[in-house]
């Protein structure tokens, strides 16, 4: 326990965009109970902390460590260690730490083309032709840049994980919730799920908790949202032709994105109990595809051009392949 | 025993210089009916009929079918592929090979075996100088364009053939079609003297290498070129581009020139005014009907001609009767004769004046000297006129 | 793991032994595996010893989950599922390897068979920990049954379940019952009458009080599953009240309107616009047929009104649609007769004197066409005959199969040909097949009447003579194989023995009652050898020719045997059907509806308050595809769950059972 | 392929079934004591239907270098029409693994009657000499941690 007897409270941001740190912040005036109820040992974002400091902290001395992030580099997983051991309860936290997320994708491709497409792809401004190294000597001496893994993995998939919290990022009213959990343990008022499971999420799909009307499915052309001429407010998405991915994805966001007209894709992870996200939508999708002729059938696969990244967006590092061959072949 | 040892097992059996043929699952599937024996033309005549040669491949007795040499009366008309209950490609297979094992056993009327070597030594099987081959061009009075260097490019390439170009009664069918495509305005052209003899009937008589350097030939001609497709006068030679060339990797989009008629028919019909007030049968190649299954765009275009009044054959379509021309049958007269004294042309002509014809169209070469020749011989045919097509559209403009 | 595991590895005798190393495939289990709990091999695990080795090891053991590497599962998964339940063990706790059929018998190279046998035991063995207890479903049987079709098979069929006390739809699609069976003059190899033998069983049918016959009718859907079908038929209009005709049929003989007769007569006689088809028919009740009859076409005639002396005609009558409920069905549909046109070497609709086995059938029965006079086109009478066997039979141009009763046929044409006419009989043939009882005598008989035989299938038959002997006949050549030379033989007739074809439309029909065709279109049983008359869908059964070319004797065997097996059924009250089975967890189920268009068998329903599919036990057929395409997983299959199948994946390709090079 | 000369790479082959059409043509094959390779290892299903596209991604992860998948011939499926769906997940699947880096050849589709074990174990060996030719996928076995597969990790070096 610590000195002022509140338990210890860590966030750690690894490969992520940063925005599950923001949507902590969005949970608004709960905050002020992580503050009245924890201590904040380690949170680089938040507040300065060197990782000397981690490492000297006892064995098991932090409560709670919010996690969010997949391990991306020799740096992620270095910490991701370090905080495990100091953690007694490692949460991984947001889509990219749960199942490799916007990140994972690099999966599909080399480390030579996600560095290529970062330096030199034409979104950047690179006149210098500036490429990364992992040692660089300076005025100040010989620095050192941690070194990329060809495979992006999950928190899981590196240190063992007690929770975890989906969402790209997690809503902010399942972050109270959980927090509220936590608090209502601390005072012996409830108790913890039983380790592995996940938290903040719901028990259904993102269809359970989506008002739009539903009715058999025949799909005879996939189009993207951008295609279709005028969306229907109240008829399914996926009924209308709009490859939504909500009938795969674990409830608990409010189906926020399919009340505004925008298809679910999928950063709430997968239903309990489904082993490959995408592998339960490919064959979702394909099943109700409206034809038995092989040609008619390959034309309207074609409305979906890249499959992988439909079906695969959040949760490919939490796959069953995992990666492509070419990231983990380097070729 | 698996699969390949029942296979390797027989073949042993057989000997190796047949152990191909009967290595051929196709050939395995065969339940000896002997259909393709009773169907045959001139199946009447031959000691080894195709049942019989696979009766002797599985007994091991294979030699005897080479000693014999009335294999020689096959025609290549295929009526035994097409009517063969499981499928064997009897025509193609079997019996092109069977002629293959008689010329390497030494065993080919002389007849025969010069036609094969004219066709090795000057491009086609008469013996004809190659520089004669587009002589028929000078006797028009329009143009009938050549390929050369300085006019490498044209819509379609005109195969004309070695009877086409030769032929005392086929060259007024080729200058026929050259007129038709003259006043249809077409774009085309001839390789004159450096066509070769297509090589089908070579190929089919047994002779698979020659063909082969005939189709090389033309394929060293063919790539200096360009054209969009290649005509046929001759269902023979289309045949070979259509199905022969391609197995031995030379492709070029081919078709008969009855199909390429059949597509201008609407720009042809202005063009047929003159009335043939006539009783009008076709007779079906069988590389045209049979083989390739095109049996309704001649039929169309005669039916085009005004006054005719069309009449069926009793064989027709996909079971036409053969002229007796194919498979080398053009080259073996003399020999087929002797064996039977029968011509099954004359059959055919006969069938013609049963069914009332006063003009016989066709539409292969091999044809109208065989049936010009049979006329003669059959009562009541006297007065009938064979006609290729192109001729008789051509009548019904001029 | 708290399971204990039985593994019996079979030798059957030499079978596996011979090839697969069955101790060690049993030693390496124990090894492997803590679970395991005993290993044994023995010589024949199906045998009785081999079965209570099984038992007595649950028994003294306490096994909880068994594993046999033998033979195929569709051989013995039944039997040693016996074998668990005797001892006490829920059966489905078993699981089974085939050795034998997917190892032993295909395997050359001894080691590697071995280790692919490991393979398939270690993914058995990871499989059977992951087994649940299962039940089979039990569900109740209406004791009605239909019967589409009334040709012979569906007629015996019809009586003998009528006779057992239960109530038979039967439903034919023509005027009147009788089937092929009543074209037929004279039957083999008896030489009976057809009609003397049929006429009886019609007129059984036309009185059974536990018979409902619906003639000029037509299934029109076909909903529910075994034991309770709905089935709704369309009763199509006969323009002729049933209650008030008697059948003098003096309408018949009054209509001016004659009509080729392409059924019945096969367009060799005409017929009336108001008809039975023949005398014998039943019901003897004329139907109108409204395309023909002149008051119909133009609004002028009604003669048949005006004769009929009870007033049954009436045009104002309309199709009638007629539901029932029944338990059990057979579909004794027949075969169609395939179309000689399509061999134009054989000229048939060319050559006049050309005529097919059916219309040889009409122009020999003293009631067809010719009273029995064998004719040609002419009124001459045939001198010499060729009946030609295998036209449209094994052949594969047209039907790979042999059409079975050819050959029996052609046989009963040259006795009734050479009987009638004292014709020269000649049969081309390719093999006689004469398989049944007293059929090789028959061929017996016809060899000593003199009918002359020519072993080859006819290349061609024209009019075109080459010799003098050849004007103005029939020429028939072929080659005669076993002389080895081809022959000419020129006669005045020619009958086509032409080979039987399936029903042209089914593959639909089929697809109402939710079974499939083969290939070829015959409806496909459940078991070609044990299971002949059931089909894969429970409580639909076939007999007769809607199963595959067969003869009379063969089709009544089947109408009987499917009567049989649907009487059992009736007398069991219930069904059991195998767990096999998928289920919705509603909890889990968000109504997403990508499995409710899924299901052929319309076992998925969506509850509209609910909000949630779900499955119906008694429709599900148990084929999975709901389970592999609900993307939320919320769909589970029993017995191939996906915990079942991944674990025995792990287990199949576990990396220490990779091949040896 | 029994004597294996050139000890030559042995394709490991996971193969689906459906109970009452390529089951049966395996049991038939067996009974004609067709000869063919054992690499391929099957796993009965009731109808191709129930391939869980799971299944399949599942078989390759483990060790396979190819799939093979059977069913009834389209219009011949014992449950009516389950096999089109097998074929639609079939053809998106293939489109997926393109992505994946994993070639068309390593996931067959092949329909066999219940009377076709000829066809069938024809098929097995063409098949398995399709995915000798190409090589082994030896996709990682990611339980172990990433450093020890020292194969894949890339260091980015200078350009």
């Amino acid at each position: 326990m610590s000195t002022n007897g509140k338990p210890k409270f860590s966030m750690y941001w690894a490969a992520s965009c940063g925005g599950c740190e923001i949507s902590v912040l969005n949970i608004h005036e709960k905050i002020l109970e992580v503050d009245a109820n924890f201590e904040v040992v380690f949170w680089p974002v938040a507040m300065d902390s060197k990782y000397k400091d981690l490492e000297a902290m006892e064995d098991n001395s932090i409560l709670l460590t919010l996690f969010n992030g997949g391990i991306r580099n020799d740096e992620n997983e270095e910490i991701a260690r370090l905080l495990r051991k100091k953690t007694q309860i490692m949460v991984a936290f947001g889509s990219c730490a749960t199942e490799g997320g916007i990140p994972g994708l690099g999966n599909l491709g080399t480390m030579k083309s996600i560095f290529d497409t970062a330096y030199f792809g034409v979104s950047t401004e690179n006149p210098e032709q500036i490429y990364p190294k992992t040692s660089f000597e300076s005025q100040f001496g010989q620095l050192h840049l941690p070194k990329m893994y060809p495979v992006l993995r999950t928190l899981d998939q590196v240190v063992p994980v007690d929770y975890f919290m989906p969402g790209c990022p997690p809503e902010p009213h399942q972050i109270g919730a959980v927090i509220d959990l936590v608090i209502q343990v601390l005072n012996g008022k409830a108790e913890l799920p039983p380790k592995g499971s996940v938290i903040g999420a719901g028990t259904s799909t993102v269809c359970d908790e989506c008002k739009r009307t539903r009715t058999e499915k025949k799909i005879k052309k996939f189009m993207r949202i951008q295609d279709v001429e005028r969306i229907d407010p109240e008829i399914c998405l996926f009924d209308q032709g709009i490859p939504c991915n909500g009938p795969a994805t674990s409830s608990g966001c409010d189906a926020r994105c399919p009340a505004v007209g925008a298809q679910c894709i999928g950063c709430y992870g997968p239903a309990g109990g489904v082993i490959d996200y995408g592998a339960r939508l490919m064959s979702a999708f394909a099943s109700v595809i409206d034809s038995n002729d092989p040609d008619e059938i390959e034309s309207i696969l074609e409305s979906i051009p890249d499959p992988a990244g439909q079906f695969y967006r959040f949760n490919l590092a939490k796959s069953l392949l995992r990666s492509s061959k070419y990231a983990w072949k380097g070729e | 025993m698996s699969r390949t040892e029942v296979l390797a097992h027989q073949s042993s059996a057989v000997g190796s210089s047949t152990a191909s043929l009967s290595y051929d699952p196709d050939i395995q599937h065969c339940i000896q009916c002997g259909n393709c024996s009773g169907i045959c033309p001139t199946g009447f005549a031959m000691e080894f009929p195709p049942s019989k040669i696979i009766a002797a491949l599985r007994a091991g007795i294979y030699t005897n079918v080479t000693k014999s040499d009335s294999v020689w009366m096959c025609i290549a008309c295929s009526a035994c592929t097409t009517a063969c209950p499981t499928l064997i490609p009897i025509t193609e297979l079997l019996m092109a090979q069977t002629k293959e094992e008689l010329i390497l056993a030494g065993n080919v009327p002389v007849e025969l075996q010069s036609a094969l070597e004219n066709s090795h030594r000057y491009g086609n099987p008469m013996g004809e100088s190659p520089r004669k081959r587009a002589e028929w061009v000078e006797t028009v009075d329009f143009p009938v364009p050549v390929l050369d260097k300085e006019t490498p490019d044209v819509d379609f390439l005109w195969f004309v053939g070695d009877y086409g170009s030769y032929h005392s009664s086929v060259i007024p069918a080729t200058i026929a079609f050259a007129k038709i495509l003259n006043l249809l305005n077409i774009n085309f052209g001839i390789l004159g003297n450096q066509e070769s003899s297509d090589g089908d009937s070579q190929r089919l008589s047994g002779e698979k290498g020659l063909f082969e350097m005939l189709a090389e030939k033309n394929a060293k001609i063919f790539e200096k070129f360009n054209f969009k497709e290649i005509i046929t006068t001759d269902p023979h030679a289309f045949n070979a581009f259509k199905n022969a060339y391609p197995e031995i990797g030379i492709s070029y989009p081919a078709r008969h020139y009855s199909q390429f008629l059949y597509e201008k028919i609407d720009q042809l019909k202005p063009l047929l005014t003159k009335k043939v007030n006539a009783r009008v049968t076709f007779h079906d190649p069988c590389y045209l009907g049979r083989v390739n299954g095109i049996f309704e765009e001649p039929r169309a275009l005669i039916n085009a001609v005004p006054g005719v009044e069309y009449v069926e054959m009793f064989h027709n379509h996909q079971n036409s009767l053969c002229c007796g021309g194919g498979g080398g049958g053009m080259w073996l007269d003399g020999f087929q004769w002797k064996k039977t004294h029968a011509r099954s042309s004359e059959w055919r002509i006969k069938e013609a004046v049963d069914a009332g014809a006063d003009i016989m169209v066709v539409a292969c070469p091999y044809e109208k000297p065989r049936f010009q020749d049979a006329v003669k011989n059959v009562p009541g045919a006297e007065k009938m006129a064979i006609l290729d097509l192109s001729e008789l559209l051509l009548a019904a403009m001029e | 793991m708290g399971e204990k595991i039985g593994v019996y590895v079979c030798h059957c005798g030499s079978n596996i032994a011979g090839v697969v190393d069955v101790e060690e495939v049993a030693r390496w289990a124990k090894e492997k595996f803590p679970e395991v709990t005993v290993s044994r091999d023995y010589k024949f695990m199906c045998s009785s010893p081999g079965q209570e080795l099984i038992e007595n090891d649950i028994k003294d053991l306490g096994l909880t989950r068994v594993v046999v590497a033998a033979c195929s599962p569709h051989l013995h998964e039944k039997t040693f599922r016996g074998a668990c339940q005797r001892a006490g063990l829920n059966p489905y706790f078993f699981e089974m390897a085939s050795i034998r059929e997917q190892v032993a018998w295909v395997t050359k190279d001894k080691l590697q068979a071995t280790i692919k046998s490991k393979a398939l035991v270690d993914g058995a063995i990871r499989r059977v920990i992951n087994h649940e207890s299962l039940e089979p479903i039990k569900v109740d049987i209406t004791a009605d049954t239909l019967i589409v079709g009334g040709g012979v098979a569906g007629i015996q069929a019809a009586l003998e379940i009528a006779d057992s006390g239960s109530h038979v739809i039967l439903v034919e699609r023509e005027p009147s019952i009788g089937g092929h069976m009543a074209q037929f003059d004279k039957t083999f190899p008896t030489l009976d009458c057809s009609a003397c033998i049929l006429t009886p069983k019609m007129f059984d049918i036309g009185n059974h009080p536990n018979i409902t016959l619906l003639t000029w009718s037509e299934v029109e859907s076909v909903d529910g599953y075994v034991g309770n079908f709905e089935i709704k038929i369309r009763k199509k209009a006969r323009m002729v009240i049933e209650d008030l005709c008697t059948g003098c049929l003096v309408c018949q003989e009054k209509c001016p309107k004659r009509v080729i007769d392409d059924v019945y007569e096969v367009g060799m006689a005409k017929r009336k616009a108001i008809y039975v088809p023949f005398p014998q028919a039943v019901p003897n009740k004329p139907v109108l047929d409204t395309e023909n009859c002149t008051f119909f076409q133009t609004g002028k005639c009604q003669v048949c009104q005006k004769v009929c002396p009870t007033g049954a005609i009436d045009y104002e009558q309309k199709d009638q649609l007629l539901e029932f409920k029944v338990g059990n069905i057979i579909l004794a549909t027949g075969y169609d007769l395939f179309d000689a046109r399509r061999i134009p070497q054989y000229g048939y609709g060319k050559l006049p004197n050309v005529i097919t086995s059916l219309e040889f059938e009409r122009l020999t029965n003293a009631s067809g066409p010719t009273n029995g006079e064998i004719l040609l086109a002419d009124g001459r009478k045939p001198e010499t005959i060729a009946v030609v066997h295998c036209v449209g039979s094994r052949d594969k141009n047209y039907n790979e199969y042999c059409s079975s009763i050819c050959c029996m046929q052609s046989l009963k044409f040259a006795h009734l040909a050479r009987e009638k006419t004292g014709a020269q009989v000649y049969n081309f043939y390719i093999d006689i097949r004469t398989p049944q009882k007293d059929y090789e005598e028959f061929y017996n008989r016809i060899l000593d009447e003199g009918t002359l035989f020519i072993r080859g299938k006819v290349g061609e038959i024209t009019n075109i003579p080459r010799t003098a002997e050849e004007e103005g006949k029939l020429i028939v050549q072929a080659f005669d194989t076993l002389a080895g030379i081809q022959r000419r033989i020129p006669v005045d007739l020619v009958i086509l023995s032409a080979a039987l074809e399936p029903r042209s439309d089914s593959v639909e029909v089929g697809k109402l009652f939710g079974i499939a065709c083969g290939a070829q279109g015959w409806m496909i049983e459940r078991h070609p050898k044990l299971d002949p008359v059931a089909t894969m869908t429970e409580g639909v059964f076939i007999a007769g020719c809607a199963q595959g070319p067969k003869d009379i004797p063969a089709s009544v065997s089947q109408g009987a045997a499917a009567a049989a097996r649907v009487i059992s059924k009736i007398q069991q009250g219930q069904v059991l059907l195998e767990p096999i089975r998928a289920s919705i967890d509603e909890n889990r189920c968000s109504g997403c509806r990508i499995c409710n268009n899924l299901c052929p068998f319309t076992a998925i329903t969506f509850d509209e308050i609910k909000e949630v599919s779900s499955v119906n036990v008694a429709l599900c057929q148990g084929c999975g595809t709901c389970v592999a395409a609900c993307p939320a997983g919320a769909i589970s299959g029993t017995h191939y769950s996906d915990k079942q199948i991944l674990s025995q994946i792990e287990g199949i390709l576990d990396p220490a059972l990779q091949l040896s090079k | 392929m029994s004597d294996n000369p050139n000890n030559q790479f042995e394709p490991l082959i996971l193969g689906f079934t459906c109970n009452w059409c390529s089951y049966r043509a395996a049991d038939n094959a067996g009974l004609a004591r067709l000869k063919y390779p054992p690499n391929i290892r099957l796993i009965r299903l009731m109808c191709s239907g129930r391939l869980d596209p799971q299944f399949i991604l599942k078989g390759f992860a483990e060790g396979a270098d190819g799939v093979l998948v059977t069913g009834c011939h389209p219009g011949d499926c014992h449950y009516v029409e389950q096999n089109y769906k097998t074929m639609r997940r079939f053809k998106l699947l293939h489109k997926t693994l393109d992505q994946m880096g994993v070639k068309r050849g390593r996931l067959k589709l092949v329909w066999a009657s219940a009377a076709e074990g000829m066809i069938l174990a024809n098929e097995i060996e063409k098949f398995v000499e399709e995915v000798r030719q190409l090589g082994p996928l030896n996709w990682p076995k990611w339980d172990k941690p990433l450093e020890v597969v020292a194969d894949y990790e890339v260091v980015v070096e200078e350009k």
